[in-house]
């Protein structure tokens, strides 16, 4: 008997290209199929969606892997991770003036990034491997990715890291070119790994409670997945509604995505677990710049049973 | 004089009173003042401006503790403010907020007196002080003299044992005073109330008294007491007796010697 | 007279406001400033039409209006008495004193990660926001304006056998509020700050949702609508005050 | 007398606050709430001395303060002033009235989006959002002050010969002083909220800072360190006011 | 009475003075009233307590429009507060945050007088009503009486043409009253200033007064005019004249019957 014990899941999300499954996945009525109805909490940050999550308001739900790894960090044992729904490398870079044309030259600079995200990593990483002190040789500010373009054009800043859809809109004007993205990421040339991967978690408590809902949730989640992989045209006309783009940007946004179907999960999660791995890396990464104490061991936060 | 005297209502032993200035300058308002209040007393109290007659009164109230020495009240150390001293204030200290009603009727609402015997007491004693058609103003639409009529209205009307005015009569014209001044006393007798009463007006304090006592300058002492052998009714006869023009006399002269004393005080 | 010298002071505002706009409209017109920088009033107005229509404004007002009423009403009531009481108790007033003084300076702001912790994103979130934003200043308030009353008048109060609890009916609560209440009207724009900083995070509707996906768009028009509407909304709670105010203090003027 | 009962004032509160914190301790030593949602005192002590020792700690506080008093401090010139010539002229105020009246309820983050379009992300933009959404709630604030003043002073002091001007300085001015000084204790909250809400835009130190960027690393120690920093500095400048009140409040006790 | 009078320094032409309430109720303060003081004149006012005394004094000085009616100033409407006509109130009116000596000093200073002249002439008042020693001390650390004596201080030092005087000398001991008596004649006497005094005390009223007014129970009218023709110096032996004893009795009969009608108007 698989009937889900509980037919409501509450799932946190927002208009990140992460969330395109589970909003694919309630608008085709994939999760219908398995007697589930979801609803879609939107978030403007991870962080705030998974202190949602560990206070029990939302069940299921996507993060940046970076709030899922400093939630680790301060000892929450209150959720787990199933699963990793997509690899983007290509969405997300530092985009820069004409004049400057390489990593040096941004020296003296001021080069904006949202603190604590993935394009924050990303350009920690960067500036490491050209020899750059962050503190010293340049001045980093904390700006919302949203605010870049402004700042961009009314020339407050030099440079900034942004991901999609800003990163597309911050590419279009004119004078600006891409300096790096995520595939200059040293976890990436390693393991595949950008900066800030998605992450699919969910509350234990619920998963415990519930372990037929949760499998449910899966069972659709993948088949969402698939469907963004076979019919991206499809997906994207109900997409526009979340994100707001044009059919056109949708498609452009879609292309760069690569999807990560359930059968790769196992590999990726468990065995050998790639993914877990370059997780840890990630977050010795973080201990090493300073933005968390010590590095959890990522292993103890994966849901094994739930992986597909 | 006796410090434990059991007859006394109120009994006043040795009391100081020195206040501290920004810069810690000391302004003793009463020195080493003794002094009993017998029960159903009608002592009156006169004195130069500025002596000390309000902050005698205030300790008695409770309002203020004395620096030394120690107030009893039917035996009793005063230690805080007690409602068996009604005040009547200088300043009137009516509440704002309230209308000459509500502001009448205050000492019976703590009571817990229901709203209806309360009106009608409130009504009674606004009357009394020739307030009727004011019940409903408030007190920032009313003449000085009116909100003085208004806080003794306030005070009568709760009923206390004893009863202490701080110049009740000073803002009211000479008839008014009058019709108030015979209320008071009818008050007095019937109730066997005790009063301390202050006033700047000899004639009124012998006109009121069964004692009157005559404060020095500051720092505030006895300068004299003289119990009022006034016969009663005090009727106009009685205001052109010898008697009572060697009392004024008397008082007359030991004010004004105080009063000398006290410029020259301030003079040096 | 009275009545003349009003109407006269609200002739002179609407004036004011009148010559304020046109002059706004005219710089923008003019092409003095950018449109996305300031847009002119003509373009707030026309994105408040549409707005209007599709329903979207009174549903984010109405949402906002909702949250900050209810925690600020909540806040109100629990922090007038406690003010009260402790501007009227010294022993209370010392033991409550430093949690106070922890409290008070405490940005709405910074209450959301702990309130996210605690509460979630559910409605009660939004209005403990508000709660905890407001309560701390509206107590420190009222507590001050329990020290302007005239200590002759408490004390005649209590020559007047009124017990501890009575001073405080009787003489502190209606001597402190007018001062109360102008303080109240400074916290009611506190607590539509706290409400902006709530919708943030978290929020699917609201004044502070508009403005911030507005910027998000680029769209000062909305941006500046919500700002309008905030004020707007206000000021309809402030004439309602107004009248109650006139209600509550029948002895001033 | 005065002297005894203050300091025994003091003995209660320091006693309070420490049954306080052992409560808390305990709390969370006894495993009642997890350390994520409240973190206990002991925790945040060794966070502070781990700031204190990287030098981070102090460089917020200090780049906080700064932005706020520049800010308070300059709003409190233009609205002390500009609310006593206010509140005691009709025409003024009826001319000024619509616009304070539009500003007033706009909150500090409203004026993100803005006054980053017209400043760009420099210092003075931090210090015209402490600026914006401190100046008209102080205004507001000054102007009701204006009105407690018993008019009966006002002619007095006309009668004596007092010009308009003469009567601001030496009647309004000082006449509602002690409601100012209290307005302005809350108005610094406020300028804290702005402050907070200002470092979550495009800076990379403050107290703002410090507390948004502990909550996106779950840090709820760092957001607690930042939230009673806030606390601390705003009671060493409480401190500071208050000498400076007994200085300008000779008269009140 | 003629309404234009080239000799009046102070001309009320047919005043009146309504107050409206809460719910709208009228109080008629002053009706009609219509009266002319010439320059050097010292007009005394005496009527029942709420009769529209201090009402009268305000229009005259300014603080309030009349609803009907006008007054003039040296043939000038009054449209404003002038500090030509300075006026002691009734409620003292100290600036709390200023000390005795600021009190003294307020007018000199908006006259931008030199602060070392304005301390002398401050210093020389405070002398007069007897407060050295308190120059610096604050308001509320003061007794009633000191209190009046700083309002009566800050009103002279000013020097202003014409004095409203609304019961100066109310919260005054008789002695001290004597000598502020005597200083205010001396002053009016040297300086020749025009003054209307309000006071309870018909031998107050006597003894300073070139002319008397007596003002009816509200709505306040004249109730009676009487030109104090006793001689100067008004000494003991004046005080014990057969004239004395005679304006004294009209006087007394005169403010009595409003009174009795005051009540009568209340009781109804
Ligand atoms: N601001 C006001 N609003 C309403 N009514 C007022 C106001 N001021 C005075 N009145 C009324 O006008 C009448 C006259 O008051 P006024 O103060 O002139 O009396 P007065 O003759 O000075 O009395 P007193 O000798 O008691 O001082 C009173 O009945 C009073 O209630
Ligand atoms: N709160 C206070 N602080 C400092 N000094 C005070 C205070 N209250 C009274 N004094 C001083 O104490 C002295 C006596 O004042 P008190 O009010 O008792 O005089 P009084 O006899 O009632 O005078 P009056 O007849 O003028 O009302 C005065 O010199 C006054 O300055
Ligand atoms: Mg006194
Ligand atoms: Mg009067």
């Amino acid at each position: 008997d698989e009937t889900p014990e509980k037919v409501t899941v509450i799932y946190g999300g927002s208009s990140w290209l992460g969330h395109y499954p589970a909003w694919v996945g309630i608008e085709k009525g994939l999760f219908q199929k398995h007697g589930l109805g979801v609803l879609f909490q939107n978030f403007y940050a991870s962080s705030g969606r998974m202190g949602s999550l560990v206070a029990g308001d939302l069940d299921i739900a996507s993060t940046g892997s970076i709030s899922g790894i400093a939630l680790m960090a301060a000892g929450s044992k209150g959720f787990m991770a199933f699963g990793t729904p997509d690899s983007y490398a290509t969405v997300e870079g530092i985009i820069a003036r004409e004049n400057i044309k390489t990593i040096q030259d941004l020296k003296g600079k001021r080069i904006a990034a949202p603190f604590a995200s993935s394009a924050h990593v990303l350009v920690l990483d960067i500036l490491e491997q050209n020899g750059l002190d962050p503190e010293k040789d340049l001045t980093l500010l904390n700006l919302k990715v949203n605010e870049m373009p402004a700042a961009m054009h009314s020339g407050e800043i030099d440079a900034c890291a942004a991901w999609t859809p800003h990163f597309n809109k911050l590419l279009k004007m004119p004078g600006h070119h891409l300096l790096v993205d995520d595939t200059e990421f040293s976890l990436y040339k390693k393991y595949k790994l950008g900066p800030g991967p998605d992450l699919l978690v969910v509350r234990k408590e619920f998963a415990q409670k519930y372990p037929k809902t949760s499998k449910a949730f899966v069972k659709g989640y993948f088949e969402a997945v698939d469907m963004l992989i076979n019919e991206p045209e499809e997906c994207a006309k109900v997409l526009m509604k979340l994100t707001n783009l044009s059919m056109e940007d949708q498609m452009e946004v879609l292309k760069d995505i690569t999807w990560i179907t359930g059968e790769e999960q196992r590999a990726l999660m468990v065995d050998p677990g790639d993914f877990v791995a370059g997780m840890q890396q990630l977050a010795q990464f973080l201990v090493k710049h300073n933005q968390i104490d010590h590095a959890p061991a990522v292993k103890e936060w994966i849901a094994e049973d739930m992986v597909p | 004089m006796d410090p434990v005297n059991k007859d006394a209502k109120i009994s006043i032993q040795k009391v100081s009173k020195i206040f501290y200035g920004k810069q810690k300058e000391e302004v003793v308002a009463l020195q080493d003042l003794s002094l009993n209040v017998k029960d159903g007393e009608f002592l009156v109290i006169v004195g130069a401006s500025g002596c000390g007659k309000t902050t005698l009164l205030n300790l008695v109230a409770g309002f203020d503790a004395p620096t030394q020495g120690q107030i009893l009240l039917d035996e009793k150390p005063v230690t805080g403010i007690t409602p068996e001293c009604g005040m009547i204030f200088q300043q009137y200290a009516l509440f704002p907020w309230k209308t000459v009603q509500e502001n009448v009727e205050f000492g019976m609402k703590m009571k817990r007196m229901p709203r209806k015997d309360r009106k009608e007491r409130a009504d009674r004693f606004i009357d009394i002080v020739s307030l009727k058609g004011f019940e409903k103003s408030y007190p920032h639409h009313l003449s000085g003299g009116m909100k003085q009529r208004v806080s003794i209205a306030r005070s009568l009307a709760n009923d206390p044992k004893v009863m202490l005015l701080d110049e009740p009569f000073a803002a009211l014209d000479a008839m008014t005073r009058q019709v108030l001044q015979e209320q008071l006393v009818r008050i007095y007798e019937k109730h066997r109330k005790t009063i301390i009463f202050i006033t700047h007006s000899i004639d009124e304090a012998l006109l009121l008294s069964s004692r009157i006592m005559v404060m020095t300058a500051r720092p505030g002492r006895i300068a004299q007491e003289i119990v009022n052998d006034l016969p009663h009714p005090r009727n106009a006869d009685v205001q052109l007796s010898t008697r009572y023009m060697e009392l004024k006399r008397t008082i007359w002269d030991s004010v004004q010697a105080e009063v000398m004393k006290s410029m020259e005080v301030q003079a040096d | 007279m009275e009545i003349n010298s009003r109407s006269k002071s609200f002739a002179i505002s609407i004036a004011s406001l009148v010559i304020f706009i046109t002059v706004w409209e005219l710089v923008c017109r003019l092409g003095f400033i950018e449109p996305l920088f300031l847009p002119p009033p003509s373009q707030i107005l026309s994105r408040a039409v549409k707005m209007i229509e599709n329903g979207q404004l009174i549903s984010h007002t109405l949402a906002s209006t909702r949250r900050v009423m209810v925690g600020f009403i909540l806040s109100s009531m629990v922090a007038i008495p406690f003010g009260i009481f402790l501007g009227s108790s010294r022993f209370f007033m010392a033991v409550f004193d430093p949690l106070i003084s922890l409290l008070r300076p405490l940005p709405s702001m910074s209450w959301i990660p702990l309130s996210l912790l605690w509460l979630g994103i559910t409605e009660t979130q939004k209005y403990s926001i508000v709660f905890m934003g407001s309560f701390a200043p509206s107590l420190l308030y009222i507590i001050e304006a329990t020290k302007s009353i005239d200590p002759l008048l408490i004390r005649a109060a209590k020559n007047l056998g009124a017990s501890k609890l009575d001073v405080m009916r009787e003489v502190i609560l209606p001597g402190s509020l007018p001062q109360i209440i102008a303080g109240l009207k400074v916290m009611l724009g506190i607590a539509w700050t706290c409400i902006i900083s709530a919708e943030l995070v978290a929020a699917r509707e609201g004044l502070g949702f508009m403005i911030m996906n507005g910027k998000e768009y680029f769209q000062t028009d909305t941006v500046l609508l919500g700002m309008v509407m905030i004020s707007i909304t206000v000021m309809v709670i402030d004439v309602v005050f107004r009248k109650f105010e006139r209600r509550l203090l029948p002895w001033t003027r």
